[in-house]
């Protein structure tokens, strides 16, 4: 039963890390840009979900609708406004400005919300589902079925919208993708919208099930890291078996070697990955 | 021959800034003697991560893990007893041949993978610091005993802490200075300029990559021992901190990429406006320190020092596309 | 001049990459109606006329005109739009995407109702079932021949007036080349104006109306097709000037 | 086309081939090359040429067979440890270090591929070599700096002051206009005239057909022809190749009883071309 219980676990992490990591995959791969603001975008995500359900009471889930555009308007305008300017500078420079930026973000937050931890508390709570001896708390599951249906979303956009195939097109081969007359430009924007876009609503999400900090930007940022080295760059399906190999490796992981290893092992895993297989699981050729 | 344009008129005016920083401790200040100690241990960052970002060109994001494995091999080291000087010399050697080990398969990887992984390493050595709570204390951090005997004031183990990490600089600064006119400092460039070309050459450069490496590690780890023991207390999050891996970089892009001079001036210029920032606006230091870093990738991208070179035509070759 | 037959017309056109001019002086006319070929060796300048033409470079100097607007110096998405389509060398396709899906970025610029596209791309299926079979096939993973039949179906459903193909047969079986000569024929006798470049001299000769020989960036001869099947500036252009090498 | 041929063996391939995934770019090629030959490597686009060579240096390892090296077994060696035995090449797209100057650029060369070299005379070999190509006057110049056709010297150079027995000469004309075409063709004269035995991979027939003492012809990575510039344009395999097959039967099978009288006019000057030129350079 205790089986079970850590597949299950790390199901439910898997999924979240999943979509934690589907947008910042897919600012990699279309753009070849590492957005270290990826972690904050998140921890954004979280601090409007917390204040939207202060203030005006809304839940999560509603919160999602709001979360999405708002959040893709911040990307699309940070890459049209600055990013795009150092877009064809070597990996050093777009790497840096990303984390002085991720600097700038992070402490307004900081001096905006403080260093301490903050919890979205539904009242009522959710409570627990139980079956036997499994025990799954309700918010959980709730943020782990939205956490898929959202990565779901932005593979259907990726593959059924004509903005998405361009953008796909544009990852696959640049200039055949201006031959058909795609504005690179703006598809490089617009992914960077989607990728920011999937950062606040998964910070939606998580603000469900982990207390908010500024501090947490790193540690997301560090799954949507490994999850990308994992499941392979730049695809929807390679951020779904990335994460949930590594909410799986690190649940089990969790167990057999105790829970403070589990970032351990994630980032070893990293540096594995990284040598002995650095298109990850579902190689190279993974694109949506 | 040189291989990169440092002319020796701008190394004599390096040595002299060094010396001027050696007059320091005669301001008796202990504040002075402080700042003077960042400042070198600063440099040396700066200057050690020029060998493998600014000579090879690999954007490695390693500082924080040779600083911090340094710190920790020391406090461990000095907490056994051990002399300072062994101390520093066993850390040096380790991170020395491990970073040559790990060199050789993690500089098989280039750009966003090699960034990656050199910031993983450090990672991995914190968390692996953390749980190792035996020997580290992990998380509740390491206090170390005091490495100078018989100096009792607290002026006296600042001003010596100073020398020691001045001395490291100077010999920081006059080895990277030769790598740079070495035979080894010109592969490295042939490499970072195109590496299957400088293969094509003769190149070794999986060996060369790798010593670029182990020597952008060593000083910085030996730095970090004598910073071990200057404040003699370290935790896992302070000493592997990723600010030690971005702001070599910072300074060196501020100084402008490839010359160890222009790191060491990169290096005190960073730290003169850090302590500014931290004066005066406390609470947005960070944010401030990120803001500096875009106006000076977006508008200054050869650095400080191309300010001065009355703007040559290269410098708007690079810029943005 | 004859505004009715002259589709595009190119004059001292000089491009190339960088510093590094490629193209020099290249004049050439294409009738409207017509399928002209250009045949020349490896790095004669073939495709970086085509790249030229539909815009992937700036032309360094002289004029492309198309029905009397000028198009140099227009980019790929406005030479797209005013109607000319590139099947650039190599096919280029979108290797992970599927078939259909590769068709339809080929009618990413186009505006015009749902129907319509999905229109074209049944009469692209009509012309390449073997398309229709595959259509939910990863491009990548298809033959050289259904490659290109994709390529060429991409390029057909931008709805353009002018097709460029750049190396049509190039490690195509002669069956699929064929097949695939007809089907550029049919789409001729429909209206379409088609430029194709092509290694095999006989099959573009045969293929087209007017033909342009190109050596060293260059057009070294031009004229009807039919006349210039016995010319020894074809092969002087593929194996060497031996006759010009006397100088030496 | 005399000497060269009888000379003694300095490389030899046995069956070397390469496959990329499903795709065999180089097939079963087994070829000998002589010492002091000029040797013109041609075939069409996508021929495998690039690949040879690749794997010949060590860039790419074969798939299956031999490279042989003044008798030595050399198909296991990087491309740096191929540079130190004495083969050099140079890229069909010129990749020089572009913010080096020229000097430095052709010191470094020297000083890498030669054991016991130090830096003071890798740069003294370089500025000669520079003098050489005639690039004297551009030495202190950055690489980027310079014109394609002083690259491509540049890179001739590089080649050069890595004292190599083996130059793989790749595309050196591409992108020249004719005088420099004809300068480059000099050096390359010249070159050879040093005793550096060379493989030219050459689009400019012209170029291959004047300079060449012996021609190779690839083909979807196999060879398909090896003789003399005459013997190899008028095989009507190589016309094939290059013309498409149905070209090589139309024009080749009567040779010189075409209808076009042009037909033989160049057949017969390349005759006499191709005899006089290579023999016309005295060694």
């Amino acid at each position: 039963m205790l089986g079970v219980q850590v597949i299950l676990n790390g199901l439910v992490l898997g999924c979240l890390y999943a979509c934690i990591a589907a947008g910042f995959s897919l600012v990699w791969g279309v753009l070849n840009v590492i957005n270290l603001m990826h972690g904050s975008f998140i921890v954004l995500g979280s601090y409007l979900a917390w204040g939207a359900y202060q203030a005006l009471g809304l839940g999560p889930w509603t919160t999602l609708l709001l979360a999405a555009p708002l959040f893709f308007g911040l990307g699309y305008a940070v890459q049209r406004g600055i990013l795009n300017r150092v877009i064809a500078a070597p990996v050093l420079v777009t790497l840096t400005l990303t984390f002085g930026l991720d600097l700038m973000l992070n402490n307004a937050m900081l001096v905006a919300f403080k260093a301490d931890y903050r919890r979205l508390i539904l009242d009522p709570p959710l409570g627990t589902w139980s079956m036997g001896e499994l025990v799954v708390p309700v918010d959980r599951v709730i943020a782990m079925l939205f956490a898929l249906l959202l990565t779901l979303v932005l593979y259907a956009i990726l593959r059924r919208s004509r903005v998405g195939r361009a953008i796909v097109a544009v990852r696959l081969d640049r200039e055949a993708a201006r031959l058909m007359g795609v504005d690179v430009p703006v598809i490089y924007a617009t992914a960077f919208g989607f990728g920011a876009a999937m950062a606040g609503c998964a910070g939606v999400l998580l603000a469900m099930i982990f207390p908010i900090s500024p501090i947490s930007s790193g540690p997301y940022l560090g799954k949507a890291f490994v999850v990308c080295v994992l499941g392979g760059l730049g695809s929807v399906p390679g951020a779904v078996v990335g994460g949930l190999f590594l909410g799986l490796i690190e649940s089990v992981g969790s167990i057999v070697l105790g829970p403070e290893h589990a970032v351990t092992l994630s980032f070893s895993l990293l540096i594995v990955f990284l040598i002995v297989r650095p298109h990850g699981l579902l190689g190279k050729r993974g694109f949506e | 021959m040189s291989a990169v344009r440092t002319t020796p008129r701008s190394f004599r005016i390096a040595l002299v800034l060094l010396v001027l920083l050696a007059g320091l401790p005669f301001l008796g200040s202990a504040y002075a003697l402080r700042i003077g100690t960042f400042a070198c241990m600063y440099a040396i960052m700066a200057v050690s991560w020029n060998v493998i970002g600014g000579f090879a060109g690999y954007p490695s994001f390693a500082t924080a893990a040779f600083f911090g494995f340094g710190a920790y091999c020391g406090g461990i080291l000095l907490g056994k007893s051990w002399t300072l000087l062994a101390a520093v010399s066993i850390a040096g050697g380790a991170a020395f041949v491990a970073a040559l080990l790990f060199g050789m398969v993690l500089l098989r990887l280039r750009g966003h993978y090699f960034a990656i992984g050199s910031l993983a390493v450090a990672e991995v050595l914190r968390e692996l610091t953390n749980t190792a709570s035996n020997l580290t204390g992990g998380g509740m951090g390491l206090n170390i005993p005091l490495a100078v005997k018989g100096s009792d004031s607290v002026l006296g183990e600042a001003t010596f802490f100073f020398w020691a990490m001045w001395a490291m600089l100077f010999l920081c600064f006059i080895s990277v200075r030769l790598i740079q006119t070495s035979k080894l400092g010109f592969g490295l460039v042939c490499i970072k300029q195109n590496e299957s070309a400088a293969d094509m050459i003769g190149v070794n450069a999986t060996l060369y990559k790798s010593l670029a490496f182990a020597f952008s590690g060593v000083f910085v780890a030996m730095a970090g021992v004598l910073y071990a023991a200057w404040v003699h207390y370290i935790e896992p999050g302070d000493v592997f901190d990723v600010l030690f891996a971005v702001k070599p970089i910072v300074m060196a892009l501020l100084g402008g990429l490839g010359s160890p001079v222009g790191a060491l001036l990169g290096a005190f210029a960073f730290l003169g406006i850090e302590e500014l920032v931290w004066r005066n606006y406390l609470q947005i230091h960070s944010g401030v320190l990120g803001f500096l870093v875009v106006v000076l990738l977006l508008f200054l991208p050869h650095g400080l020092m191309s300010l001065t070179q009355s703007l040559r035509s290269r410098s708007g070759r690079k810029a943005v596309a | 001049m004859s505004e009715s037959s002259h589709l595009l017309r190119v004059n001292g056109l000089e491009a190339g990459y960088g510093e590094i001019t490629v193209l020099w002086g290249i004049d050439l006319t294409l009738r409207r109606g017509e399928i002209t070929a250009l045949v020349g060796s490896n790095g004669a300048g073939k495709s970086t006329l085509m790249r030229a033409l539909s815009g992937l470079i700036t032309p360094g100097a002289g004029s492309i005109e198309w029905e009397g607007r000028a198009l140099q110096g227009r980019d790929p998405k406005a030479i797209l739009a005013a109607g000319i389509a590139h099947v650039p060398e190599g096919r280029r396709l979108f290797s992970a995407m599927n078939v259909e899906d590769n068709l339809l970025m080929g009618a990413y610029a186009r505006r015009d109702p749902a129907a319509a596209i999905k229109r074209d791309m049944e009469r692209v299926y009509a012309m390449f079932p073997k398309l229709y079979e595959r259509r939910a096939q990863a491009a990548g993973t298809m033959s050289g021949g259904e490659q290109q039949m994709c390529a060429i179906g991409r390029g057909l459903m931008s709805a353009p007036r002018l097709l460029m193909i750049d190396e049509l047969s190039l490690g195509l079986s002669p069956l699929l080349v064929e097949q695939l000569v007809e089907a550029l024929q049919v789409l001729n006798r429909e209206g379409l104006s088609i430029l194709v470049v092509e290694q095999d001299v006989v099959a573009a000769l045969e293929l087209s109306s007017t033909a342009y020989v190109m050596d060293m960036g260059r057009i070294v001869q031009s004229g009807a097709s039919a006349d210039l099947m016995g010319d020894p500036a074809i092969r002087r252009a593929y194996l060497g000037a031996l006759a010009d090498e006397t100088s030496l | 086309m005399p000497g060269p041929r009888s000379m003694r063996e300095l490389l030899r391939l046995v069956g070397v081939t390469r496959r990329f995934g499903g795709l065999t770019a180089v097939n079963d090629v087994h070829l000998t090359v002589g010492e002091g030959e000029i040797l013109g490597l041609i075939g069409p686009n996508g021929a495998g040429k690039t690949t040879l060579v690749n794997v010949i240096t060590g860039v790419h390892r074969a798939s299956a067979g031999q490279v042989l090296y003044e008798g030595r077994d050399i198909t296991r060696l990087r491309p740096y440890q191929s540079a130190r035995v004495g083969i050099a090449r140079t890229f069909q797209i010129v990749q020089p270090f572009p913010e080096l100057t020229a000097i430095e650029n052709v010191a470094a060369a020297a000083l890498f591929s030669q054991a016991g070299m130090s830096q003071a005379s890798a740069r003294a070999s370089a500025a000669a070599q520079l003098a050489f190509v005639g690039l004297g006057e551009m030495a202190d110049k950055p690489a980027f700096s310079l014109t394609l056709a002083m690259r491509k010297r540049l890179e001739l150079a590089k080649a050069l002051a890595m004292k190599p027995r083996l130059l793989f000469l790749d595309e050196v004309n591409a992108g020249l206009n004719s005088t420099e075409v004809d300068h480059a063709k000099q050096l390359i004269r010249e070159v050879a005239g040093r005793g550096v035995t060379v493989v030219l991979i050459e689009h400019l027939m012209k170029v291959v057909l004047t300079v060449c003492h012996r021609v190779v012809v690839l083909q979807n990575g196999a060879l398909i022809a090896d003789g003399t510039p005459k013997e190899v344009v008028n095989d009507p395999q190589v016309v094939g190749a290059y013309l498409g097959k149905k070209y090589a039967q139309l024009h080749e099978p009567q040779h010189g009883r075409q209808s076009a009288g042009a037909q033989s006019g160049v057949a017969d000057t390349s005759v006499g071309v191709a005899d006089t030129l290579p023999a016309g350079e005295k060694r």
